[in-house]
């Protein structure tokens, strides 16, 4: 195992591996995506109450939970970088920040949009679209502070420290702004009360979330690729290697 | 009497490469300094004298190389070989606010207990006991100078990394500060330094690392 | 479930139809963000390649 | 024989206080800051005590956590530009517990005098005298773990330029919880409910972040002392 973990560290070979992997992550997500949304938007039933307007949690739900799932991978990523000083890990950290932040705008839109119909009004302290605003902070402070360094080694240690605290106070958060919500108008419903959804409702779920997995990893391997090369000092074998995308 | 005789006090540098930016700073770096010995840095500004001396005191991490001290990589001790460290940077590291005694007393003092009459000694080993109580910001750039070569006297540690030591200093400091550093080499300490002058010309056990 | 009904939605066409647009546009963005910077991070790569290879030559012309 | 560990802290908290007692002027800013911002709340919302009373614990503690972001400024930058953290940095002593004494000394000239001042500001408010013990509980938990979270944030961000704009970007998000559990405390108070719940769980965060919060510090000071 030790074998393949530090062959991963060699840039050229993690640079082509990634090129390979991509496709294999690329169609099947997008095939995913397209059974997840018929599922959703045409063989999942209305739901009784808010009928078709529930139909956006299939978009909702997956993008949030990327959002977070990026952010602990992102913190983990940075740990290992920190720790082992793999440039490789903070290569996947630096990727994962936009990806993420991109996810956690996508939820918070989605969320309210889906608010109008749900609460009538279009932004609500809702405990889940609060922890994903200050989740989207945290990003955004991590960018900011990754982009205040010129050195990219400094900025990889920095931002690592800073995802690493942030990952330890995520959870803090999103207990705090659960425990503030509820005091105010006792526990709200919640938007996707799991146990309520008839199965035919459930499976696009679960497939659009492995769909946005996939496509999250296809967009990595490229990005991923672009960081490698920045951090690399002899690019030479760039040159021989074949550069199909 | 800095312990630098004890089991084979010794820096070494082999193969260092820095690069700052796109710029290859420094290629393939490589020097050892041993006891008695004072290696100075000589080369045009902005060829990275500061960065190497910043590398080998273990404040600037290194892409590729490694630095030993007592044979052991200094990454692994890095605690141990920073307490047999002392490193003189162009800035002197002083409080203006606090008068040259109080600087000592703190400065050193986090590193090893110091008592007022040791305190008193080195002031008047680099000729400035009248400003014992003056605080830093009245004193000259050569008399901040001189109560930044105090604090290393009074820290006692095997290894002096100094950047332009003898900045803002006039001939007599450079002299007495040269005498310090003869002493300090005599009592089997080392000594590496970056400088347009050269120091302690002609001195046994005096090197240069030309780069370029 | 003919096409009209499927794109009235019950009522929430706006919504849901802009919550699946926007999901569109931002997936379909992050890919050709990803490709763009990874083109533009070979460029730099290959051109910093080639001036390491003329500074090797400019160094020992042997 | 290097100095143990309580007399290098006792070391670092010294120094630290005897600069500030040189400094007078600059130990009141951030408590000075903190009674203007509160003064601007009556002048934006009302003059009637009834309607600041419901807002007052929120007023307190958002003065509190600006008057700390602005105190950490003053936390290492000085010492970043005169040459003294390298020197710490290079003394083979525990950096961590260094910054942490550091960090305590701030709080004592920064986060204690708004602890004290808080009730005045509250009865200023509308505050009843019975919530005064969970605002000043509150507060002192509070703005401890304030000082450690935003000594992460300025450790980060000292040595980079216009610094101080993102210092606060990187640490109020983090501080939201501290702010949600300490204004709801003496919100609770003020009704006469119990604070207890609350209180524990700023004091439970308070423990978590001088645990980790100096290790953070230390390694993000190493990056920052590097150039």
């Amino acid at each position: 195992m030790w074998l393949w973990f530090y062959q991963l560290a060699s840039p050229p070979h993690a640079y082509r591996l990634l090129g390979l992997w991509r496709p294999w992550l690329l169609w099947p997500a997008i095939a995913l995506m397209v059974i997840g949304v018929y599922g959703g938007l045409v063989m999942a039933p209305a739901d009784y109450q808010q009928k078709d307007a529930f139909r956006i949690i299939y978009v909702h739900v997956p993008s949030a939970s990327l959002s977070l799932m990026v952010y602990v991978m992102m913190a983990v990523a940075a740990a290992i970088g920190l720790i082992w000083r793999m440039k490789l890990a903070h290569a996947v950290a630096a990727s994962c920040a936009p990806l993420g932040a991109w996810f956690t705008v996508l939820a918070l839109v989605t969320g309210s949009i889906w608010g109008k119909p749900m609460w009538g009004t279009w932004w609500e302290w809702d405990p889940r679209l609060t922890s994903e605003l200050i989740l989207l902070f945290l990003y955004l402070g991590y960018m900011a502070l990754r982009a205040s360094f010129d050195d990219i080694q400094r900025a990889d240690r920095a931002s690592a420290i800073l995802a690493i605290v942030g990952v330890v106070n995520v959870p803090i958060v999103k207990y705090s702004v659960e425990w503030w919500n509820s005091l105010h108008q006792g526990p709200s419903i919640s938007v996707t009360s799991k146990s309520a959804i008839a199965g035919s409702m459930v499976w696009p779920l679960l497939v659009l979330l492995l769909a946005f997995v996939l496509y999250f990893g296809a967009i990595l391997c490229n990005r991923v690729r672009g960081e490698i090369l920045l951090r690399e000092r002899n690019t030479a074998w760039l040159a021989e290697s074949s550069l199909k995308s | 009497m800095p312990n630098a005789s004890a089991s084979g006090a010794k820096l070494e540098v082999r193969g260092l490469h820095l690069w700052r930016g796109e710029r290859h700073l420094l290629r393939n770096v490589s020097f050892a300094v041993e006891p008695g010995e004072l290696l100075q840095v000589a080369g045009p500004n902005g060829v990275g004298k500061t960065s190497l001396l910043r590398c080998a005191a273990g404040l600037l991490p290194v892409e590729s190389g490694e630095i030993f001290w007592r044979h052991q990589p200094i990454a692994a001790q890095r605690d141990t070989y920073h307490s047999e460290l002392a490193y003189l940077a162009h800035v002197n590291a002083l409080k203006v606010d606090l008068t040259a005694r109080e600087n000592l007393l703190f400065g050193v003092g986090i590193r090893r207990s110091v008592t007022s009459e040791e305190i008193d000694q080195a002031l008047a080993r680099v000729e400035i006991p009248h400003c014992r109580d003056l605080p830093v910001r009245s004193l000259s750039a050569g008399q901040k100078r001189r109560v930044a070569i105090a604090r290393i006297l009074l820290t006692r540690p095997a290894l002096w990394i100094l950047d332009e030591p003898i900045t803002n200093l006039d001939v007599g400091g450079i002299a007495l500060f040269e005498r310090c550093m003869a002493t300090h080499l005599e009592e089997g300490g080392m000594i590496l330094t970056a400088a347009h002058q050269s120091l302690l010309a002609g001195r046994s056990g005096v090197r240069t690392l030309e780069l370029h | 479930m003919n096409l009209s009904e499927f794109l009235h939605m019950g009522g929430y066409a706006p919504y849901v139809w802009s919550c699946y647009g926007l999901t569109a546009i931002v997936l379909v963005g992050m890919e050709w963000a990803g490709r763009r910077q990874l083109q533009l991070a070979q460029e730099k790569a290959r051109r910093r390649a080639q001036m390491g290879a003329q500074m090797a030559v400019a160094e020992n012309p042997s | 024989m290097q100095p143990g560990v309580g007399s290098l802290m006792g070391l670092v908290l010294a120094r630290d206080l005897r600069l500030a007692f040189r400094h007078w002027d600059q130990v009141i800013q951030p408590l000075v800051f903190f009674v203007i911002v509160t003064t601007l709340f009556p002048l934006a919302i009302s003059p009637s005590l009834d309607e600041l009373r419901g807002i007052a614990p929120g007023i307190v503690w958002v003065a509190a956590m600006l008057a700390s972001l602005l105190a950490l400024e003053s936390l290492f930058r000085p010492d970043v530009d005169d040459g003294t953290m390298e020197q710490w940095t290079l003394s083979g002593q525990p950096l961590s517990l260094m910054l942490l004494a550091k960090t305590l000394a701030h709080w004592l000239l920064a986060g204690l005098p708004l602890v004290i001042m808080a009730p005045l500001v509250g009865y200023a408010l509308g505050m009843p005298e019975s919530a005064w013990p969970v605002l000043v509980g509150s507060l002192a938990l509070g703005t401890g773990c304030l000082s450690v979270l935003g000594g992460i944030g300025a450790a980060l961000t000292v040595s980079v330029r216009r610094g101080s704009v993102l210092l606060a970007l990187l640490v109020l998000p983090l501080e939201m919880p501290i702010l949600i559990f300490g204004a709801r405390a003496v919100d609770l108070a003020m009704h006469g409910e119990s604070a207890t719940g609350p209180l524990n769980l700023l004091a439970a965060m308070l423990l978590l972040f001088i645990s980790l919060g100096p290790v953070a510090m230390a390694a993000a000071m190493r990056i920052s002392v590097e150039s």
